[in-house]
């Protein structure tokens, strides 16, 4: 169930992409595709009534281990997310200077080439 | 393996990009000079490390706890065609680029890029393999767009959507990887999964990771932003575009997740097969009509790529079949061979673009004409590039489309090889338009003072011309055991390959 | 129990807010919707014992919104004119709804939510980082032990990831890409 | 832009220092709590953004250009980057922790993580000056060449127009 409204998420996201007309709409639709894999990716890594995997002087190493959630896609969408940030301001960047060009965010509008 | 080199091909590239803003701001010859000498010196790592075999523990740590990088015979062929066109590329935009400002920003994203396909043809871990596809992404998005104009903004737009999205569904799909065997390294994910194949989860996985591979290679239904993307781009940056990064971040990548991390079975080799084979009909058909000449190059790397991944798939469909080996590794080792050769003869057609437009300023073939005298150089490397494109003996196109025309008829598909001929066929006659509006006829009014390009640019098209007229001697049995069948091996044994190598020590 | 209820709220609220995103008419109410779907994956992510990326999140949003904003600000923020495309659009609702189906249908494979693989792979990589990794690294906190040293070389690809972004991002907005010399 | 209100810019002037205070504590103690070079980073760059929006920009430009902030960027990946290669300097491998191998120190304690408090604080650096550098570029400045080909920086709007 949260699997699948997690992916639900990200096929909105999906569709945002792919049929919008606007630039910034298509941006907004990357960013909740990103945020979406990334909510998926710790989704999967968690454990019922479980803690984070951070340790501190009064912890019990045994019961740490059958109890901490899974700490590799912690890493992994903590680089997934800096990655998301860097592709989604590059897209901003490019939104803002075919607004100079077109004075649109209108991609009907933008067309020149032939596709 | 303790080798110093592996880690050079990474840190050199990241260095230079890095310390190149802050020295040669203001510098274009410092730029140029460091450019040229980190990508001169990558050409040398990896050829001295071609002969290497094994697993790099990267920080100490054994394979499935740490990030591995794996050397073996298709990763060290890979690494010597995406090193070696890219210091043609830097050699040429020496003089190309100085049409442009920010030359410095130029050299910097071009060396982050080929860090990118380095990392991600060194990667031996899922996640891994994801980043530095994005590092190779983020910075070509960035250099298609690096002429500022209208049509290259809005190419470089679509081409990150469609990239962005062909990125994250990678992601999804190793995070669904992660999911169901909890391990990231090629090697433990491909032990776990062996004979699960037909789980939905793993289907699924199998799908994002095609779709997503198969954007970043522009197979066809998959390809609308190339024809945008690659003709925008200054001539060295479409070169390396369409000469290796598709093949880096597509065809490798996706070759190397299918046959050594999922495996083939032969749903997804017919799959391969029917993409590969779509792609060469439908790319040599959209380009016939073209009279841009770099949109016309540019179709017709899609077509072209269509030729490496049907020989992959045909390969992969006869392993998976229980067929005939040899026919097998016929197909694969076609596939590969065209893909390198593709890499060299589609870098020098874009820099011979890039050549012409120097000298008259037009890309449209019908503006073009009577240069054969003007532009004799520009006209041979020209003409060898068309004919070995177009599979005309006895240049290196030729060859690796027999390997995989033999391979079709050996496998029993004679209507593949025939399709494969036809669109032969329709190639040549497309470039034997490009030739005669470009070089022959009469010399229009407004070119009356070209002239041959500056010598700096030549050379690398000599360069690239004598290896296109050469590179049929890699079929010769003593080179090619070394050189290419450790690759077609690492192909074609498929699972237990990675079993034995990528897993580790 | 009780997480999974919320969790499923939260995902509902946010699906609620990509719907918005994506249909509303006003650039600057998707820009929000957008704003309201990261607030809620971060409040997912303290739900799910990640306090590291709900910081990271939380901070990347608000810095995203602002970019977004400032973009979108006193420009045309009423796009969507002229016609939609109806054939293409319903075939692409078509596919995406098969696939979410047959993801619904996959993701059973996933086992229970709150069982990670982890819990069944006893020699997976996680499962050590969990029991050595303060003593391999010295990092009491395991997810910057893998980040910073297990996986140390993502995050290297990582921040040049981010560096070759804004570098694109300087050098696509640079006013004049041409230098004066030369043919066009 | 000249800024926002008397009130705005009084709080800013409190909270900045906190904003910053705090940022450097996540970055600094990022391998023994919540947080570390990103979170860090992004956070001291909010409190440069916060200045910038309560103040106006030629307040933050004067303390930080977007030159010094490009400069940091290059240098913050350097660090990280020259961190990883005395891995193989030490005699070990890419990316081996050189000081905790040699040198382990106790637990929970500041100076316990041999190399990662030095790559937190590179990551750090880098993070904080790209998102200060994006801000300014995508939502204040313009980088131009004037006809002598010299960059310049102006301001995109016309005066008035803005908000």
């Amino acid at each position: 169930m949260v699997y699948t409204l997690c992916f639900a998420l990200f096929l909105t996201g999906l569709y945002c992409a792919l049929t919008k007309k606007n630039t910034v709409k298509i941006v907004i639709g990357l960013a909740i595709m990103e945020y979406a894999v990334n909510l998926f990716l710790i989704l999967l890594g968690y454990r019922r009534n479980g803690v984070a995997p951070i340790l501190d002087r009064s912890t019990d190493l045994a019961d740490f281990l059958a109890r901490s959630v899974d700490p590799l896609p912690q890493a992994l969408v903590l680089t997934a997310i800096v990655i998301g940030l860097g592709v989604t301001s590059l897209a901003v960047a490019l939104c803002i200077r075919l607004y100079e060009k077109y004075g649109t965010f209108d991609v009907t509008q933008i067309r020149r080439l032939k596709g | 393996m303790n080798s110093i080199l592996p880690p050079l091909l990474i840190a050199v590239p990241l260095g230079i990009a890095f310390l190149i803003p802050l020295v040669a701001r203001r510098l274009d010859r410092l730029a140029d000079t460091l450019g040229n000498l980190a990508t001169l010196s990558l050409l040398a790592v990896a050829l001295l490390m071609f002969p290497l075999r094994g697993v790099y523990r990267i920080g100490g740590w054994n394979p499935p706890v740490g990030i591995s990088w794996v050397l073996d015979g298709l990763s060290n062929l890979m690494l010597v065609v995406v090193n070696l066109v890219s210091f043609v590329a830097t050699l040429f935009s020496i003089r190309y680029m100085e049409r442009y400002t920010a030359k410095h920003r130029y050299y910097s994203l071009f060396l982050l890029m080929v860090a990118g396909m380095n990392g991600v043809i060194l990667s031996g871990d899922l996640f891994n393999l994801f980043v530095f596809l994005e590092i190779a992404s983020v910075s070509s998005y960035a250099l298609v767009a690096f002429g500022g104009r209208h049509e290259e903004l809005e190419a470089s737009f679509k081409y990150l959507v469609l990239g962005s999205v062909g990125s994250t569904l990678v992601l999804l799909a190793v995070a669904l990887s992660y999911a169901v065997t909890g391990y990231l390294n090629m090697g433990s994910v491909s032990t776990l999964i062996a004979g699960r194949q037909a789980e939905p989860v793993l289907l699924l996985a199998a799908v994002f990771f095609i779709v997503g591979f198969g954007v970043k290679a522009a197979v066809v239904p998959f390809h609308p932003w190339l024809p945008d993307a690659h003709p925008s781009a200054p001539a060295p940056i479409s070169a390396m575009l369409s000469g290796v990064l598709i093949k880096a971040l597509g065809v490798y990548a996706l070759s190397r997740v299918l046959f050594n991390v999922i495996g083939v079975d032969p749903v997804i080799a017919g799959v391969l097969i029917a993409v590969g084979a779509l792609s060469m009909v439908v790319g040599v058909f959209l380009a016939v009509g073209q009279w841009d000449f770099k949109r016309l190059l540019a179709y017709h790397s899609i077509s072209q790529m269509g030729y490496v991944v049907l020989g992959l798939g045909l390969g992969g469909y006869i392993l998976a079949t229980g067929g005939a080996r040899g026919a097998a590794t016929l197909a694969i080792l076609g596939g590969l061979f065209h893909l390198a050769n593709h890499s060299v003869f589609k870098s020098l057609l874009f820099l011979c673009s890039g050549s012409i437009e120097q000298a008259t300023g037009t890309r449209q073939l019908k503006e073009m004409g009577g240069l054969r005298e003007r532009m004799p150089l520009t006209r041979a490397t020209c003409t060898i590039a068309s004919l070995s494109i177009a599979g005309v003996p006895p240049f290196n196109g030729f060859w690796s489309k027999l390997l995989i025309v033999l391979a079709a008829f050996q496998a029993g598909f004679a209507w593949l090889a025939a399709i494969t001929i036809l669109v032969s066929l329709v190639t040549l006659i497309s470039f034997l338009k490009v030739l005669r509006y470009a070089f022959l006829g009469a010399l229009p009014e407004p070119l009356r003072d070209v002239r041959e390009a500056p010598a700096l640019m030549s050379i690398s098209l000599v360069l690239l011309a004598v290896l296109c007229t050469g590179m049929g001697l890699l079929l010769v049995p003593a080179v090619r055991g070394v050189v290419l069948d450790p690759a077609v091996a690492a192909l074609s044994q498929g699972l237990e390959y990675a079993r034995s190598l990528m897993a580790g020590m | 129990m009780g997480t999974e209820v919320i969790l499923i709220i939260l995902l509902f609220f946010m699906l609620a807010g990509a719907l918005i995103a994506v249909e509303t008419k006003n650039l600057l109410s998707s820009v929000i919707s957008l704003g309201a779907i990261g607030v809620g994956t971060s409040v997912a992510f303290l739900f799910l014992m990640a306090p590291d990326l709900a910081i990271v999140q939380i901070a990347v949003e608000v810095v995203l919104l602002i970019f977004l904003i400032r973009a979108t600000i006193a420009r045309d923020v009423i796009p969507q004119r002229g016609h939609i495309a109806w054939g293409g659009l319903v075939v692409v609702v078509v596919l995406l709804a098969g696939l979410l189906a047959f993801g619904a249908y996959a993701f059973r494979d996933l086992g229970v939510f709150g069982q990670p693989i982890i819990a069944a792979v006893q020699d997976a990589p996680s499962n050590r980082y969990l029991a050595r990794g303060m003593k391999e690294t010295g990092a009491a906190n395991i997810v910057a032990a893998v980040i910073l040293d297990y996986r140390g070389y993502d995050t290297l690809g990582e921040a040049t990831v981010l560096f070759a972004a804004i570098l694109g991002a300087l050098t696509i907005l640079r006013v004049r890409s041409r230098s004066g010399g030369g043919k066009p | 832009m000249t800024g926002m209100t008397v009130i705005v810019k009084t709080v800013t002037r409190w909270v900045k220092v906190f904003i910053f205070l705090y940022g450097v504590y996540i970055v600094i103690t990022g391998h023994l709590t919540p947080g570390g070079g990103f979170a860090g980073g992004v956070i001291i760059a909010c409190s440069y953004i916060l200045l910038t929006l309560a103040y106006g920009k030629e307040f933050a430009l004067k303390r930080l250009g977007p030159r010094t902030a490009a400069g940091l960027d290059s240098g913050g990946s350097l660090l990280f980057l020259i961190v990883a290669l005395l891995g193989i300097g030490s005699g070990g491998l890419f990316f081996t922790n050189f000081l905790q191998k040699r040198y382990p120190g106790g637990e929970f304690q500041l100076a316990s993580a041999g190399f990662i408090p030095i790559a937190n604080i590179a990551i750090g650096l880098k993070v904080f000056s790209c998102l200060f550098l994006v801000f300014i570029i995508l939502s204040i400045l313009r980088i131009v060449l004037d006809a002598e080909g010299k960059q310049s920086l102006v301001q995109r709007w016309p005066e008035g127009k803005e908000e």
